[in-house]
């Protein structure tokens, strides 16, 4: 059993944080590229408020994802804010009263994580939004639930398909939100929200 | 520091105003500060449906002004032109329901809808309705799959009828199907003559050339549909009612609520003379008004220029519009 | 063509308005054309003392906007920045004259006081009394025989309380000598961030330097009395409130109706954020908030700035504050 | 007896319209240079209006000076329209209800004028005002009812002592109106409206 405890799962999250960090920059320039530059100041401003609701120990497996998820939905600062917060809602609720992550709690939390984003958002995979990062890497997981894949592995499988969508979507022309109004100018690089899902799944292990 | 502004630091401009209408509104609103929303402290009628509204701030009196009986119960502040969250919503939502639910009256901005829509979900027991304001003609490109129709004015028109409405004890989906009657009844054409300049910031959001009117604009500084020259005000006015007027499709008979706002900083002089010329219009094609709104209700912080709004109206509405009213900003 | 404004022919301004306004207030305004006045058209109680004020245009909503229950009987409006003519007040002064008598409420000005006191002379059998406005403190400089401190936004509570005590039924000298007590404890301080442009012009009616406040200004888009560097909000308010409350000679424990009035494109949301700061200033003193009202009142056109009224108010007075008004502008 | 009766009244106020429509320009100067500009503008708006309500049979010698009162009062334009109203009043007042003009009248007349233009505009003689005109007029028709002078010679004396009231005030430094805030630089050239007031009762004969 290497399912993850509450205690890991707050390592994970405290490691996309920093990650987050440290490329605020890059993503910055992204959404410059794309919309309008203001993403990864989105991000690192939820991120330091969630830090701040961090319980040191966790009460279940989806504490430290509801501590992100408020913080998102607090502070929604554009599109990214509210989605990514409904985004690891999912993930919260999936764990919510477990001691531990299964693979099959990842999958069912990337499962309906994506959907309520896609529902949400109107965006379907291929649009050259986040969910092009997020639907792969629930197929990904779905697929290790079916091939009995233990949850650190799931999810380093999780994190290659999500950083293959993140890079698929620098050969597509938005057609859902700021992007679609440059079109084929943001040609050639990825579409932050997709890479910044690319890094939470990357930040697993 | 910036020009023609009355700031200290511009973040802190909404907080500051909020706690201003709380202390100048003392006994009838009250400001929850954390998560930001403003709430009616009058004595309010238990057990009725609760009708909320709320949006980016800058376009006051919208929607604090119009918290109180009669209107809305509470109004969710977000920063200047951007969305408040959905935890302030739900938050605001909870503290409105008596367990007959709430009605959310939208305007129609993808952030707005987004934060709505998710308080909606995070809710959870509560029972939501929302209402979908989006009566900005400029917007109307039948686009597939796009972000439709902006919401401008008629909200406040949507705002008065669901919260008559909702005093006289109707029921949740009552007050709603009510308030898309108006919103779906509704549409708005406006104008710059000058655009708006942001808190801190010295120059205005676009430049307009001398001579140029700035034609289907909408309440957050952005450029409208296309420049027009400047002409006398009555050809202006023209210009706005003929093509709400045409897709309203109004025939002789109809009556409807007119609502003549004001942008910002276009004198009530200019507001009600440009009202006069909107009678005259509607009189031409045989249309009556059967109530009217004149003044600066939905803003767009101290741009020059206007907005003309039609509705179409039937005897129950006109009836709701006539009960009474006591905010900040719309009493009678 | 003007910049920025919504007119058609400037020197048909005010009439258009006047008329947009009656069209807009139908069954509660009249408005007589010539000579003009706006006139109560609601079920007005007979046998009580008249309340008229007037003076010129470009101050919307005052006077006109104050017409109604409660509140002035009648309103005798100028052209722009321009007195009323004699005959104009004296036909109102009569149309309004139960044989009760008449109060006229007058703002400070050569002119106004000319043609009121010309009205009051060949209005004949009325009695009349005039109530002077004068609480401009910039323009307190005591010259001897001087025109003397001109009338600002405290015209707002003067009349609001004179018309209550007529609706009372108060007598005549009653009625003025209420007037006159708002009056003697009122002063005002204002200041100006952009000039107002009269209509029809493209430019502004002064020029300020980026980073300028022109400090003392009146409601006619004259300059002020010095220039000051542009500051945060809290310490322009500071500005205008400390030399109001000195002059005022408040002490701790006084209590004031305080009036924090836009001149006219000057934000709501800035507007609250500097009544905000008032109060805090007032605390400091230990003067107690009575009553207040926040908004824009006595506009000078377009014009970018605010003032801070204070008026030391009694037991008395806030009752007669308390009582109800039912007019354009001011309701409650 | 050569009162005037109120057909004289009548062409004589008549003959003063047409001296102030000859002369704006150079009362529009005067006021240019001690005031705004506007004095001749606002002197023939009110004298316009002031003709379309001429009764061509006048009931009593005041009736056409009532007609001129009230269109200065209706007018009111600036500071010269009511005072000028108020003193054409005093000229209505006193010819109403009488067939004719005597030259005690016109003193009356005169007298109650200057007294009323005195009380409203706070102005005394030798303040540069239409005041440095109207009062050594109505000196002069005192003197002529003393000296049972005819009113027709009495309104000449009136007239010459008018001119000189108006020519006095070019050596005078204004304490009132808008001439006060220009000082000096008015020297040199008379009030425009103690001008009109000797054009007043040039008109008479
Ligand atoms: N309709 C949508 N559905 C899903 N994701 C979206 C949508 N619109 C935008 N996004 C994501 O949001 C990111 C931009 O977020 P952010 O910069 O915070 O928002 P904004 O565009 O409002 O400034 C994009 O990179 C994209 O991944
Ligand atoms: N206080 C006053 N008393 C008497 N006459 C005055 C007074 N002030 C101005 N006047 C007269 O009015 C004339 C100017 O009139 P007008 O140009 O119509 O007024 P304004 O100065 O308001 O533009 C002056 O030439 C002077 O004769
Ligand atoms: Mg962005
Ligand atoms: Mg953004
Ligand atoms: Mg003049
Ligand atoms: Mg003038």
């Amino acid at each position: 059993m290497n399912d993850l405890e509450p205690q890991a799962v707050l390592s994970w999250v405290e490691r996309f944080i920093t990650r987050i960090d440290d490329q605020v920059q890059e993503l910055t320039e992204l959404d410059r590229r794309s919309g309008d530059g203001d993403f990864g100041t989105n991000m690192v401003t939820a991120l330091s408020r969630a830090k701040a609701k961090f319980s040191p120990a966790p009460a279940d497996a989806g504490a430290p994802f509801s501590s992100l998820s408020t913080a998102f939905l607090e502070h929604s600062g554009g599109t990214s804010g509210p989605l990514f917060g409904m985004w690891f809602r999912e993930f919260a609720l999936a764990g919510e009263g477990s001691p531990a992550f299964s693979t099959a709690l990842l999958a069912d939390a990337a499962r309906n994580g994506v959907a309520t984003v896609r529902r949400l958002g109107s965006a379907s995979v291929g649009d050259r939004t986040m969910v092009d990062a997020m639907a792969p890497a629930a197929d990904a997981l779905a697929e290790a639930v079916e091939d009995d894949v233990p949850a650190a592995r799931a999810l380093r499988l999780a994190a290659e398909a999500a950083r293959a969508g993140a890079d698929s979507t620098s050969s597509i022309i938005a057609r859902r939100g700021r992007a679609s109004y440059v079109g084929e100018a943001a040609l050639g690089a990825p579409d932050p929200g997709a890479v910044a899902v690319a890094l939470f799944f990357e930040s697993a292990g | 520091m910036a020009a023609h502004q009355l700031v200290n630091d511009p973040q802190e401009l909404v907080g500051e105003a909020l706690e201003g209408l709380e202390l100048s509104q003392r006994g009838r609103l009250r400001w929850n500060r954390d998560p930001s929303f403003v709430i009616r402290a009058d004595d309010r009628r238990p057990y009725k449906v609760g009708v909320l509204s709320g949006g980016g701030s800058g376009h006051e009196p919208l929607h604090t002004g119009f918290v109180g009986y009669g209107m809305l119960d509470a109004a969710v502040p977000g920063a200047v032109f951007a969305s408040p969250t959905a935890i302030q919503i739900q938050a605001a939502t909870e503290a409105v329901d008596d367990g007959r639910g709430v009605v959310h009256v939208v305007k129609n901005y993808t952030g707005d809808v987004l934060n709505f829509t998710i308080a909606a979900e995070i809710s959870g027991a509560i029972r939501i309705e929302t209402v979908l304001v989006d009566d900005d003609l400029a917007t109307d490109t039948s686009v597939e799959g796009g972000p439709g129709r902006r919401g401008t004015a008629a909200v406040v028109a949507v705002e008065k009828i669901c919260g008559a409405a909702a005093e006289r004890g109707a029921d949740l989906s009552t007050v709603a199907a009510l308030g898309r009657r108006v919103a779906g009844n509704a549409r708005t054409m406006s104008l710059a003559l000058r655009a708006c300049t942001h808190p801190g910031q010295s120059v205005p959001s676009f430049d307009l050339e001398v001579g140029q009117v700035e034609f289907g604009v909408g309440i957050h500084g952005e450029r409208g549909v296309r420049k027009i020259p400047v002409a006398p005000a009555d050809e202006l006015v023209a210009a706005l009612t003929g093509p709400v007027a045409d897709d309203l499709g109004l025939n002789r008979g109809d009556a409807v609520f007119v609502i003549v706002n004001g942008l910002g900083s276009t004198h009530q002089l200019e507001l009600l003379a440009a009202y006069r010329q909107v009678t005259r219009l509607l009189d031409a094609r045989g249309v009556t008004v059967a109530r009217q709104l004149v003044g600066s209700y939905v803003t767009a912080l101290d741009m020059a220029g206007c907005s003309v709004t039609l509705i179409r109206a039937d005897e129950e509405l006109v009836g709701l519009w006539d009960d009474p009213v006591r905010t900040a900003a719309l009493t009678w």
